[in-house]
């Protein structure tokens, strides 16, 4: 069990690595979209190490501990992810539900402790993201629902072993309006725009983040990278049909985030309830119907 | 010769660990610097140039932030007013240290144009410590991208030392301050 | 146009009708101003608010320290005739009093408060005319009086940045009236709008 | 050695004996009120946890009583809460106008509880019920308003009525007033009959719409240590009765293949649903934190309707689980702000702030609760939410689906308002120097809750083995738990509890290493926010709490008011209804009122005679 849990923090931490290095290759790229020269692909790292050597600020207990609380419920969260079918720490316990209901911790401590902070801006950007996540999550639990119903597992390496012994059949092909229902719903789940309305910094001063410097906010983005890794791990898992090694995880893994990052960066920002009303439209019409068809007609496109 | 029997390392004291740390910590700051713009003046629309593709800031790692408490440098461009000196000292009370700050064009350095209006303040370092000047009026986009890399080498040699001036000579600040501008923090009808 | 002729006319009507106008000066078809005696100042507002000018644009004053007055400038708006109003009334300038108007324009309130920051006209009436509006702990005269020094106050209270001899450039005091009376020359040829 | 007759004898003679006592002394009446309630919880926890109650009825006359699986895991918890609740009362009893009759009245309808569930006939059963519902009565209206009571007896006595013309069809078709045997053996349209009264009575006593009017008037309006009695316990009997209803009695309906389910159960599935949501809704836009929490009840009250409805041994494992969780959490968090009650004098949000730094053990057990609630690792909620998941995915039962994530998601929402709108932010002037931590005795059940919401998300199992007998008792699968292992395996998948709870403590414990490893930070006030460098000196200015949601809120409040509006006009038409019964029968000539009972009695007699 001590082992399990020590392959679970590895992979946590280099979910961690994976994902600021990731992140940090993305803004060398938007960069080059926009014709600059952008900054160092470890720039990321420079960022979070130097908020962490900052003399912070403080609002008492609940401010600390809520950082705490997220940054622990995240790292409990990556420690279940499992990276390729063999390397998972806890085989048979990567539940999909423990993802999206454990993130949930991490996110009520920094939404707690955001509100401790005492500033209003923090409590609009948290009423902000929960507006959001109440937006995005029910299109996206549709999808996941006829994927679980299709295969009969929950467990993430199932899932991703079920698309692989189908002749690598992904979802993403098999369940095409579930797939774009699934993008949309990872771009609102990543905070990217048009959906990150809870951030804005122009507008409500970077929302829950704004009392946040120094350790803090340093801790707060690791959790925020280890939070990007583990939804687009989710995505790769569920919708591009896991990863039989650590190579073609990777590969993946980078497409998406890229490619969801490519497509966040031609957008601009929408309006809290345009972002509500855009979820339960059009999204949630075509994962209803993507989950009729596929759940009570059994029709799945196979290659 | 040297000798080869293992000699027992030197013990480093508390205050040099510190300044091993504190050497670490100055690498990531100059290579990540994030600016909270205090835009009031002309000067800054210096700063689009030097953010977007023409010059693009990001590459030295520098970036805008939203808040102070997020903010490294305190970017002060162009005049200041008193009303608004009160709340560039309020901002940069409430920056996380360390943190430093820059003054773009003239009138933090003299008053430039302003020198004698009633409403603005001639030398912005009798009441915040100013860790870099970039002169002109207003300074064009070399001179101010140049600015923030003598900032960097400052931070380097260990010169960018404003934040601690500030915290050693608080009452000298706090006199000038208060010469100027009666009170810094003011409570009326509109700040209740 | 006709009609905005006619609405200087109208206007022109109006006031000689009711009031004893000392100078009235018709700027072009949009803008009239009208010098009047203090105390006929709140009975124009009430005439004119009545027959359309309902919104109170500007409330400010002039200083003419040579007569040693204070002018009071009420500037106000018709949207349905589009003639924007100066009531102008010449005020004691040691103790410059005005009665409020903030009964008839409640909006005035803050207005007078500025005009009172910056040039110490007394607006008695309204109940807060003294509270600070702008100038946050102003602790001097007045500062858009003429005789109020800005470079004396600022070299006062601000300091000055310490320079070599050398590096100075003095610029020549001398010229700043022959600039001023420059100044005033061309506003007084772009009266009327057209420059002669 | 317990029976169940001695305990009901026992609480009525101390409400009786407290009715007394409390008039001598409020203080010795509600000790004793605690010593009663904790005594037959401990009895009963233990007796029936054992299975060694004693059924026999030698006193009372007429009484018979059942021990079955069912019925003691509903005593059982119905008991708990009550035993918690009573710490409050030597806090709260002096507050109120009939301070011995609150004593009274609460122990008494423990009593009728009790011989709710442990009965075996109808006919006590709808005795016990009414015994409940007229005790409740006279206590809801000790708190705020008076016709908050109104409206909990009309709903109630719909559903009392509803159950009484439920038994007596069945009892025409039967012939029998036994539970087991009756609802098992009906048949034909009197099934369907039996089962929709039933429902109704089930569903006005759980308040799942479209009978949930009464729910956030009552519990907003009772008495502050009432309502988490009310929440936790007392419209528990309302899924008791549903209980019975669908899972016992089969009325004849089509099948729907597609998704394996009676149509039946799948109507009111879907009413289950629609409750959730609407709960979810009403409950985002509440500014009163008890009434908040009432429409959260009315949400969990959709899921246990939900749960049951779904005929399937892991969904039903998941009632029985939630049943618990919810009424954990929702103590929990009722007590919570019943103690923050006492010490401000209000529940409304928009006038609260900053209760935290006075009371933070007040705060942990608020946040304890609102974690289970939400249903989020590591508390009682998920595992519940979890079972229910697995059948609904597994049954692939889409529109359900879509109210059951809403509902979960939604969840976060309206608990997260009460934490930030009255525990966190600024500390608001006037609670400065009155405010302080509540007092020990009513800490004490608060913790003890607090430490039971997290036992039932960390180490299920034990419960969960409980739930197995009542389910083979009730004809399903047990669900499958491997106990060694303490895993929980559900349709298509197996959770570990104990591992994500430890999991998770590894996490904080790292995320506390590094915050303690790194540099102090430096303390300052919440006063000294980033303001956008203005100058704010006034704590209601900073304070965020009123309108919460307003952009989410704009988006549907037009459509807030239909089902009240419904029920308004209903009650004018039944008033009119009323005014023409007293203007035939009450008027001044007692002539035509003798003619009009004669007229009726005419009618009713027609084709008797």
């Amino acid at each position: 069990m001590l082992l399990n849990i020590l392959v679970g923090f590895a992979i946590a931490f280099f979910g961690f690595v994976l994902q600021t290095s990731v992140a940090g290759v993305n803004r060398k790229i938007i960069a080059r979209l926009q014709k600059r020269y952008g900054p160092k692909w470890y720039q990321e790292f420079l960022d979070i190490f130097k908020l962490l050597s900052k003399r912070a600020t403080s609002h008492g207990w609940i401010f600390d501990f809520g950082v705490i609380m997220a940054l622990g419920g995240i790292i409990a969260t990556a420690m279940f992810m499992p990276l390729t079918n063999n390397i998972v720490a806890f085989a048979g316990y990567d539940n999909f539900f423990i993802f999206v209901y454990l993130i949930a911790v991490g996110m009520l401590g920094m939404a707690m402790s955001a509100s401790g902070s005492g500033n209003p801006y923090a409590s609009i950007g948290v009423m902000r993201a929960l507006t959001t996540m109440l937006a995005y999550e029910v299109p996206f639990m549709i999808i996941v629902l006829t994927i679980i119903n299709t295969t009969g597992f929950s467990s993430l390496t199932e899932i991703g072993l079920f698309q692989q012994a189908s002749g690598n059949t992904w979802f993403l092909i098999a369940l095409p309006l579930g797939g774009i229902v699934g993008i949309l719903s990872l771009m609102g789940m990543l905070g990217k725009k048009p959906f990150e309305t809870y951030i804005a910094p122009a507008e409500i001063a970077s929302g829950p983040m704004v009392e946040y410097g120094g350790k803090q906010l340093g801790m707060l983005f690791i959790m925020h990278e280890i939070t990007v890794f583990i939804e687009v791990s989710l995505f790769v898992h569920l919708f591009l049909g896991g990863a039989e090694n650590i190579f073609i995880f990777l590969a993946k893994y980078f497409a998406v985030y890229t490619f969801v990052n490519l497509i966040s960066n031609v957008n601009g920002r929408l309006k809290i309830d345009q972002v509500v009303k855009f979820y339960y439209k059009w999204p949630l019409i075509m994962a209803i119907t993507q989950a009729i068809i596929a759940i009570y007609f059994g029709w799945v496109v196979s290659i | 010769m040297k000798s080869t029997k293992f000699t027992e390392p030197r013990k480093l004291s508390k205050e040099e660990v510190d300044r091993k740390w504190w050497e670490i910590g100055d690498f990531f700051r100059r290579n990540s610097l994030w600016m909270l713009m205090y835009c009031t003046g002309c000067c800054a629309i210096e700063l689009p140039p030097a953010m977007t593709s023409a010059y693009d800031m990001e590459r030295l790692g520098m970036g805008p932030m939203a808040t102070p408490r997020q903010a490294d440098i305190l970017l002060i461009s162009g005049y200041l007013s008193v009303k608004s000196l009160r709340r560039v000292i309020y901002t940069y009370e409430q920056m996380s240290e360390p943190k430093y700050v820059v003054g773009l064009g003239s009138c933090p350095i003299n008053g430039g144009i302003y020198h004698d209006s009633h409403a603005v303040i001639n030398q912005l370092d009798q009441y915040i410590p100013v860790d870099t000047y970039v002169a002109g009026c207003m300074p064009n986009t070399e001179s101010v991208m140049n600015g923030f890399v003598d900032l960097m080498e400052q931070i380097r040699d260990k010169t960018a030392k404003g934040w601690i001036k500030y915290k050693e000579n608080n009452e000298w600040y706090k006199k000038n301050q208060k010469a100027a501008l009666g009170e810094v923090i003011i409570h009326d009808e509109f700040h209740e | 146009m006709m009609n905005s002729m006619n609405n200087v006319e109208f206007l022109k009507g109006l006031m000689n009708q009711n009031f004893k106008i000392v100078e009235t000066d018709v700027i072009d078809q949009y803008q009239v101003s009208f010098v009047l005696k203090q105390a006929d100042v709140l009975q124009a507002l009430v005439t004119l608010r009545n027959a359309g000018w309902i919104q109170m644009s500007y409330l400010s004053a002039v200083d003419w320290p040579d007569e040693n007055k204070i002018e009071v400038v009420y500037i106000l708006m018709n949207w349905e005739r589009p003639v924007h109003i100066q009531i102008r009334t010449k005020i004691d300038r040691n103790d410059p009093v005005m009665p409020t108007i903030i009964h008839i324009y409640p909006g005035a309130k803050y207005y007078e408060r500025e005009c009172h920051e910056f040039f110490g006209v007394k607006f008695p009436g309204n109940p807060d005319y003294q509270k600070q509006l702008i100038l946050e702990m102003w602790d001097d005269m007045p500062p858009l009086r003429k005789d109020f020094d800005p470079k004396a106050y600022s070299d006062r209270k601000f300091t000055k940045r310490e320079y070599n001899e050398d590096y100075l450039v003095l610029s020549d005091q001398n010229d700043k009236k022959a600039k001023r009376e420059a100044r005033k020359e061309r506003a007084e040829s772009l009266k009327g709008g057209q420059k002669i | 050695m317990a029976s169940i007759e001695i305990l009901i004898l026992i609480l009525v003679a101390s409400s009786i004996a407290s009715y007394f006592l409390t008039k001598l002394n409020s203080f010795a009446g509600s000790i004793l009120t605690i010593f009663s309630t904790m005594f037959v919880f401990v009895s009963l926890a233990y007796y029936g946890f054992n299975d060694t109650l004693i059924t026999t009825v030698n006193i009372l006359p007429g009484f018979t009583f059942e021990f079955t699986y069912l019925g003691a895991y509903f005593a059982i918890i119905v008991a708990f809460v009550y035993s918690m609740v009573s710490f409050f009362h030597p806090y709260f009893v002096d507050h109120y106008k009939y301070k011995n009759a609150y004593n009274m009245l609460f122990l008494l309808s423990l009593a009728g509880v009790l011989g709710a569930f442990f009965t075996d006939s109808f006919l006590q059963l709808f005795f016990f019920f009414e015994l409940i519902v007229w005790t409740t009565m006279f206590l809801i209206p000790l708190g705020k308003s008076k016709s908050a009571a109104v409206s909990y007896f009309g709903f109630s006595a719909a559903g009392s009525l509803s159950m009484l013309f439920g038994i007596f069809v069945m009892f025409t078709n039967v012939g029998s007033f036994n539970i087991a045997d009756g609802l098992a053996s009906l048949s034909g349209t009197k099934a369907v009959l039996v089962f929709i009264s039933f429902l109704i009575a089930g569903f006005a006593k759980l308040g799942v719409f479209p009978l949930h009017i009464w729910l956030p008037i009552a519990h907003g309006n009772a008495p502050h240590p009432f309502s988490p009695v009310l929440s936790g316990a007392l419209v528990k009997l309302g899924a008791f009765v549903a209980v019975l209803a669908l899972l016992k009695v089969s009325p004849a309906s089509a099948m729907i293949t597609a998704i394996s389910m009676p149509f039946a159960h799948y109507i009111i599935a879907i009413l289950g649903a629609v409750s959730i949501v609407f709960g979810t809704l009403m409950a985002i836009r509440e500014d009163d934190a008890k009434k908040l929490l009432a429409y959260s009840s009315m949400s969990h009250g959709g899921y246990i309707i939900v749960a049951f409805s779904l005929l399937d041994s892991v969904a039903l494992a998941g009632g029985f689980y939630h049943i618990l969780a919810h009424a954990l959490a929702s103590a929990g968090a009722f007590m919570a702000i019943a103690a923050v009650a006492r010490q401000t004098g209000t529940t409304k949000m928009s006038e609260l702030g900053g209760i935290i730094h006075k009371m933070p053990i007040t705060y942990i057990v608020y946040l304890v609760a609102i974690i289970s609630m939400a249903g989020i690792p590591p508390m009682g909620g998920f595992i519940s939410k979890w079972l229910i998941f697995q059948a609904v995915i597994d049954k692939g039962l889409i529109f359900i689906a879509i109210a059951v994530f809403f509902g979960s998601i939604g969840s976060f929402l309206y608990v997260f308002r009460p934490l930030a709108a009255l525990f966190l932010g600024q500390e608001l002037p006037q609670f400065k120097k009155t405010v302080k931590e509540a007092p020990i005795l009513m800490l004490i059940p608060m913790v003890i809750i607090t430490l039971l919401n997290m036992y039932t998300g960390i180490l299920p199992n034990g419960i969960l083995g409980f739930i197995n007998k009542i389910n083979v008792e009730l004809g399903f699968f047990p669900l499958v738990i491997n106990n060694p292992a303490l895993t929980i395996s559900g349709n298509n998948g197996t959770l570990f509890p104990a591992l994500i709870a430890g999991v998770f403590g590894f996490g904080v414990v790292v995320a506390f290493i590094i915050f303690i490893l790194l540099k102090k930070s430096r303390q300052v006030s919440l006063m000294d926010t980033y303001t956008a460098a203005n100058f704010i000196h006034s704590e209601e200015l900073l304070h965020y709490s009123v309108d919460f949601y307003a952009p989410l809120e704009r988006l549907y409040e037009k459509y807030t008011t239909k089902m009240t509006d419904f029920y308004d006009a209903l009650a004018n038409k039944v008033k009119e209804l009323g005014k023409l019964a007293k203007y035939l029968f009450m008027s001044k000539y007692v002539e035509v009122a003798v003619f009009w009972i004669v007229a009726i009695l005419a009618f009713l007699l027609w084709g008797e005679l």
